[in-house]
């Protein structure tokens, strides 16, 4: 017994704020989500036992649900990689040399801080529209564009290309992870002849590896749940022809449209469940891939 | 000053047990090595000597009393460790100060040891600096010097050395032999390297599995390996290992003419017999072989000769540096019965019965 | 509803409640909350009229909630869920079924006369704000649907039309004139077919409503397929906006081609013409949706707003009084204006006469000039009518894309759209 | 001067000439490679700067030539756009920034304080469960947030929090933002195990540790957590939208929201203008605390 409290006392202690929330403030709703995925509630009037309903219906009959299924997968399978990529070549060139870096780092953040805002999705429209700049770009080279914003086929990608230009945050924590990388593991490397490349591989990849490993998670979970931009962009209604029904923006309105909580709730359970399951596969593969200094379990 | 005992100590990870049923006793004063190949759990028993790690079954002792539960700071010990472990944030005078603040020391008394122990250590220039400006052998200094301002009664050592250069390793294993000789103070020190076991300890342990496989002086060590895995373990250059077969008496070794063994108190008829380098001798010894010389290795004082038997065993011969031997050349070879160790076939150390030796 | 209402935390909860923050209205003995979806404008004149309320009945506080459009309803919602709603509350009729039907607003019936008083409102003016024969909602400014058009650009093109009793015929003349005059700069007229407001009055100009009185649908895909296929028409002869700015959903102002200058008209509520006039250098005129030669008009006037009381309204007399000085104090009505919707009454559109802009003054005109081609009430759409919305929408973008023809496209909107009212239903 | 007198001499030895001319053409290569990566920098810059001066642009045009006209430079410049926007709601900007100033340096506290403790727990100490909680904590981080709004609200409104800023501050306090306390995990793993014994043997408390050793050694992490957590905060729209409904108790925010009407009057010019100062002190603070990640202590020191 006095084994067993010597051994947990100080990790409860530490973890004491967050077992309060937890349980006081984000368990009590989570569970009743969950609850309410198997019910009809329209959030005037009290929920409605339902069983399976929600769920039969979702995979049975809703087409909607699958197209939202589709478009979110679309974004995440282009969004991630691309934005990690952008946020971590930029992070390498703005970590070494430059004096002007402070500069630039703050214009690359820029984006970032201007969010998913009206003025965003407004020039993201113009941008992207028929006579927009890219367009105009475009026609210079001899290419004649298109609405991409406005063709189901491609208004997608305007949304990727907006999540790539706001690489801002991932590029923030790509820093401070190269900040911990010690100089003269790459002197040495220089000294051996290694090139930039190999370099890139053998030492900052490895050594990044659990920033690189936080970044994937976070940006995958925090992909699959993109709410903002694509609603903002396509004024919540997933329009041009549900193009832009992102999951998230589909099970809002459910919700908050359409007087559809419960069904929401299922959703978002559903949601929960595909996230998961990758986050999981991130954290099993990660024994392959992510070392931490000096662990020993 | 501080002696240690262990009583059936035990360290396991789930299934994995790491340390099984270990019974030491460490006598006050003594600089004591922990040897053994990587992974036989030399450092997993100084971290729960240290309180790092918790001790799944058995007892601890510093002292005569129980540290089981003792917290690691409450055990009256330092520790070195391999990476050194010093606080890159803090100069080298708060690194060495921070241990002694913690225990709310004057600041006065803070301030002696602290000075007390760069002066021992030669790093007093150093004394501003911030870890990431030293060089490996400074940091190393540092180390030892954080450790010995809190005049424990107890030091221990993670592999100290293993991170410095050859040239350094040296230098600091002649220091380390100084510290130990000033301050005489319980010393546990874990290496791989059984050069400086042999150089450090005034005993050696050698572990392997979890298990203790001898405890010995040195000395003991080198001329009385009590199994096959000590006598291979123990010595540079290696040892000759020859299987012989045993039958009436008569050990066979191949490449080797048949020999009357004295009695082994065994009835194994697969024996191992070791032979140290140094004690082969070119065209003589008691039992002889023909063999061709593979590759000579000249050190200066001494060359260390390989020599290929006609059925592939390979032996090695220890020779001066002033012998002039040739790869290709074709030699006899042999060694006498009083120098060879024998193992039975559990790979234990069997000895000739005592009227025989005299 | 009482979904996860428990009291174990209940003390935690006074501790807490003890050290909120300030802010709040002290030393009256009644208190009313108002909610409503604003803009600077309208919450600067709702903000005044808390203010002169606060005047004249020192033991009533109220405190004004506001927040835009969009968010409102969220939040509304929520509040809702939580049974925390304000206590008088502004509606829209794309929204009142929803709460009506479910319990989120009560019935006025029983204050009528008896702490409000709409004796003065006109005949018909609270039809649409009563469901079942109960009144729910009170109409504090009527809209009507029309069509503000760029009088520069219509005048350069030379179109001439009247825009009272324009026809679908003259209106396609209007967008091929000038579509062809500004050599395609500027086209007639943003592609409605999306807009089922609009749709709405295309439909009751043959006699067919959307829904009837018991919420099934009424509409036919006979309608929807000649609606789309109008549109198809003159997007082939290439007179209204592209398919670009048209498969674009619930365009806010900045976004409409009238706006950026690529259009000659919209749809709109008459009341939205001043915020539209305001992004705007071109002057605007409103005409009505064009009729369809040879059939009925479908013009009809609705509430752009109404005020609701609240299910969760604890002091009901302190917000009636809140409501009726609302409706009809002379000074209240002076502040807010023809901001919320045209008077429903005749005093209230005697009273803000003289202080009308011009852009106003022209709104109240067309609405005045427009009442003559009133000939019924439309019956506000039940629960589950905002999704059939949007499947209209949906299910017209792929005409509008060239993917599925009119008649196609016409089937699977009414096929769908059967389907949501049922699941709604449940 | 005095490295001329060595260059001219050693320019008549060969080798040395020959070294020298080596350097020289490394100097220009890297010289090249500093411009070419400058111009590439400055090229980007443009395009991530674009809409901020889009934005800016904006702030300072009519109301009626916001939208038709799409040429960056204003016909006039509207100032009172600025003046006018800050007095334009029924509360003064004023109050909404010192609204804001308050939840977000309390969140940003309780963020940094509470998600340190647990990264803490979760990546230093053992104990029973440690993997269950922190499984649990990712999963908080991937339910959809709209769906827990409502039981959240209806929770708070039974502790009697609705209208206030607790729901906005207390949830920091208790770490209830998984991404920071991963986040922090994740760089706290990377500090060395052995100065965490080290420290222990030196007589340092958990507590102590994670004060004197894990902290001064994150301050990369602590500074992108600070940034990031305050520039979320102050953004943050969603939770006061719910929770306040006093006009003034609104954030900054939740008070440009008030200026756009889908259905009505609108005042774009005001609600750009304000958008635009409502960035200043986010910028200001991410200029200041940026450099923590970069002064950040390098841990070569260790190995």
């Amino acid at each position: 017994m006095r084994k067993f409290f010597r051994r947990n006392t100080a990790g409860y202690v530490f973890l004491t704020p967050w077992l309060v929330g937890f349980f006081f403030l984000a368990l009590g709703p989570i569970l009743v989500s969950l609850y309410l995925s198997f019910t009809r509630y329209d959030m005037v009037s009290a929920p409605v036992w339902d069983g399976l309903g929600n769920y039969r219906y979702m995979f049975e009959y809703d087409r909607r649900f699958w197209k939202a299924l589709e478009v979110t997968f679309t974004f995440v399978a282009f969004s991630v990689p691309l934005r990690l990529a952008a946020a971590l070549g930029v992070a390498m060139l703005l970590d070494k040399g430059l004096r002007t870096i402070g500069v630039y780092r703050a214009i690359f953040y820029l984006p970032s801080l201007l969010g998913a805002s009206i003025a965003i999705a407004l020039l993201w429209r113009e941008m992207f529209g028929l006579n927009g700049v890219i367009n105009q770009v475009l026609a210079m080279v001899g290419i004649t564009g298109k609405g991409w914003i406005t063709d189901p086929d491609t208004s997608i990608y305007t949304i990727v290309v907006l999540a790539m230009w706001q690489f801002g945050s991932p590029m923030l924590i790509f820093l401070a992870g190269l900040r911990g990388i010690p100089r003269d593991l790459y002197e040495a490397a220089e000294i051996d002849g290694t090139s930039r490349f190999r370099q890139f591989r053998r030492i900052t990849l490895p050594m990044l590896a659990p920033v690189i490993f936080f970044n994937l998670v976070l940006q995958t979970i925090e992909a699959f749940k993109t709410f903002t931009s694509a609603f903002i962009i396509s004024n919540g209604t997933g329009a041009p022809a549900d193009s832009l029904l992102f999951y998230t923006v589909y099970l809002f309105n459910e919700a908050f449209k359409f007087f559809r909580m419960g069904y929401a709730s299922a959703l978002a359970w559903v949601l929960l469940l595909i996230i998961a399951a990758f986050t999981a596969l991130a954290f099993a593969t990660s024994k392959y891939w992510v070392h931490y200094e000096n662990e020993r379990d | 000053m501080a002696g240690l005992t262990l009583r059936n100590v035990e360290k396991s990870y789930g299934a994995l047990t790491v340390i099984k049923e270990l019974n030491l006793d460490i006598h006050d004063g003594e600089f004591l090595v922990l040897v053994g190949p990587s992974g036989c759990g030399k450092s997993t028993l100084l971290r729960m000597i240290a309180g790092l790690e918790e001790i799944s079954d058995g007892t601890i002792a510093i002292d005569g009393k129980v540290v089981n539960d003792l917290p690691a700071s409450k055990r009256d010990l330092s520790m070195v460790f391999q990476s050194y472990a010093l606080y890159p944030h803090m100069s080298v005078r708060k690194n060495l100060a921070f241990g002694l603040q913690n225990l709310s020391m004057p600041k006065a008394e803070i301030a002696r040891r602290v000075d007390e122990a760069a002066r021992i250590l030669q790093i007093e220039p150093l004394m501003e600096r911030k870890p990431r400006q030293l060089s490996g052998g400074q940091k190393q200094r540092v180390a030892i010097g954080r450790a010995i301002v809190r005049e424990p009664g107890l030091f221990l050592f993670d592999e100290p050395l293993s991170n410095l250069d050859a040239e350094l390793r040296v230098q600091m294993r002649v220091e380390l032999a100084a510290l130990y000789e000033r301050l005489k103070t319980t010393m546990i020190y874990v290496t791989h390297d059984q050069v400086e076991a042999m150089t450090l300890a005034s005993r050696i342990v050698v572990l392997r599995g979890g298990k203790i496989e001898q405890v010995g002086t040195p000395e003991e060590l080198y001329t009385r390996p009590a199994n096959l895995f000590v006598a291979g373990f123990i010595g540079s250059p290696r040892i000759n290992m020859l299987k012989a077969t045993v039958s009436g008496g008569q050990a066979k070794m191949a490449d080797f003419a048949a020999f009357a063994l004295p009695d082994l108190g065994t009835r194994d008829s697969e024996l191992t017999i070791c032979v140290r380098p140094e004690a082969i001798q070119l065209g003589g010894g008691e039992v002889q072989a023909e063999g061709k010389i593979r590759l000579v290795e000249y050190l200066g004082a001494e060359r260390l000769v390989h020599i290929d038997l006609a059925s592939g065993q390979r032996l090695l011969f220890h020779a001066q540096g002033a012998d002039s031997h040739r790869a290709g050349e074709s030699v006899t070879l042999g060694f006498d019965r009083a120098d060879m160790h024998f193992f039975d076939s559990s790979e234990q150390r069997v000895e000739p019965a005592l009227a025989e030796v005299a | 509803m009482k979904l996860t209402r428990r009291t174990l935390l209940g003390t935690m909860g006074a501790a807490a409640a003890a050290s909120a923050l300030p802010f709040k209205a002290m030393a009256a003995t009644q208190s009313i909350r108002h909610f409503w979806w604003g803009n600077p404008t309208r919450d600067e004149r709702t903000f005044k009229v808390i203010e002169m309320f606060q005047g004249s009945h020192p033991d009533i506080a109220v405190q004004g909630e506001t927040i835009g459009w969009g968010d409102y309803w969220t939040k509304m919602a929520t509040q809702t869920a939580g049974g925390n709603m304000a206590d008088v509350i502004q509606m829209a009729h794309t929204y009142i079924h929803e709460y009506v039907q479910r319990g989120g607003v009560v019935p006025l019936n029983d204050y009528i006369g008896n702490g409000i008083d709409l004796s003065h409102y006109d005949a018909g003016a609270n039809d649409i704000g009563t469901m079942g024969g109960d009144l729910y909602g009170i109409n504090i400014g009527a809209t009507c649907p029309s069509i503000p058009y760029n009088k520069r650009v219509f005048e350069e093109a030379g179109v001439e039309f009247d825009p009272l009793a324009w026809t679908t015929d003259d209106f396609a003349a209007a967008c091929e004139k000038i579509t062809s005059s500004t050599g395609g700069a500027v086209t007639g007229s943003e592609d409605m077919s999306l807009y089922m407001e609009t749709f709405e009055i295309f439909c009751r100009q043959a006699g067919v409503d959307f829904y009837s009185e018991d919420g099934e649908l009424t509409m036919t895909v006979e309608q929807v397929a000649a609606w789309w296929q109008m549109w198809k028409d003159l997007r082939d002869a290439g007179v209204v906006e592209g398919k670009d700015a048209t498969v674009q959903l619930d365009k806010g102002m900045a976004d409409l081609g009238l706006i950026r200058g690529t259009t000659a008209t919209t749809f709109r509520w008459a009341n939205q013409t001043g915020a539209l006039q305001g992004l705007m250098q071109d002057p605007l005129g409103l005409a009505i949706v064009p009729q369809r030669a040879g059939l009925q008009s479908g013009h009809f006037v609705l509430p752009s707003m109404f005020l609701c009381l609240t299910r969760d309204a604890g002091d009901i007399p302190a917000a009636l009084a809140y409501i009726d000085n609302w409706v009809n104090d002379e000074e209240t009505i002076k502040v807010l204006g023809i901001d919320r919707g045209i008077p429903p009454s005749q005093k209230g559109r005697d009273i803000l006469a003289p202080q009308l802009n011009e852009t106003d003054a022209m709104v109240v005109t067309f609405f005045g000039e427009t009442q003559s081609q009133i000939l019924s009430t439309p019956v506000i759409g039940p629960k589950g009518s905002g999704e059939v919305r949007d499947s209209f929408m949906r299910t017209g973008t792929e005409v509008v894309l060239g993917n599925m023809s009119p008649q196609d496209a016409a089937d699977q909107f009414i096929h769908d759209a059967e389907g949501i009212l049922i699941r709604a239903s449940r | 001067m005095k490295t001329n007198v060595i260059e001219q001499a050693v320019i008549a030895d060969p080798d040395a000439r020959l070294a020298h001319e080596i350097k020289e053409r490394q100097r220009a290569r890297d010289k090249r490679a500093r411009l070419l990566k400058h111009l590439f920098l400055v090229i980007l810059s443009f395009v991530m700067i674009y809409p901020l001066l889009w934005l800016v642009a904006s702030s300072l045009k009519p109301e009626n030539e916001i939208f038709g006209d799409l040429g960056l430079w204003p016909s006039s410049f509207e100032w009172s756009n600025y003046t006018e926007g800050w007095n334009a709601l029924p509360v003064s900007f004023t109050v909404f920034y010192k609204n804001s100033a308050i939840v977000t340096v309390l969140s940003v506290i309780g963020n940094l304080l509470s998600c340190s403790f647990a990264a803490y727990a979760f990546a230093r100490l053992r104990f029973d469960g440690r993997t269950f909680f922190f499984g649990l904590m990712m999963m908080t981080m991937m339910l959809p947030y709209h769906v827990v709004l409502i039981p959240q609200y209806v929770l708070f409104l039974e502790l009697g929090w609705v209208d206030t800023y607790l729901p906005l501050i207390v949830p920091r306090f208790l770490a209830a933002d998984g991404f920071f306390i991963f986040l922090m995990v994740q760089f706290f793993r990377q500090i060395p195990r052995e100065l965490d014994e080290a420290a222990m043997i030196d007589g340092c408390s958990p507590f102590k540790i994670y004060w004197a050793v894990i902290l001064p050694l994150s301050l990369p992490a602590m500074g992108t957590a600070a940034i990031f957590s305050l520039i979320w905060v102050w953004e943050d729209f969603l939770a006061p939208l719910i929770y306040l409904n006093d006009v003034q108790s609104y954030t900054v925010p939740l008070a440009l929201r008030m200026f756009i009407d889908q259905e009505g009057q609108s005042a774009f010019g005001q609600m750009f203008a304000m958008s635009v100062l409502s960035l200043v002190p986010v910028l200001i603070f991410f200029v200041a605390f940026q450099k923590l990640i970069i002064r950040g202590i390098a841990t070569s020191g260790m190995k």
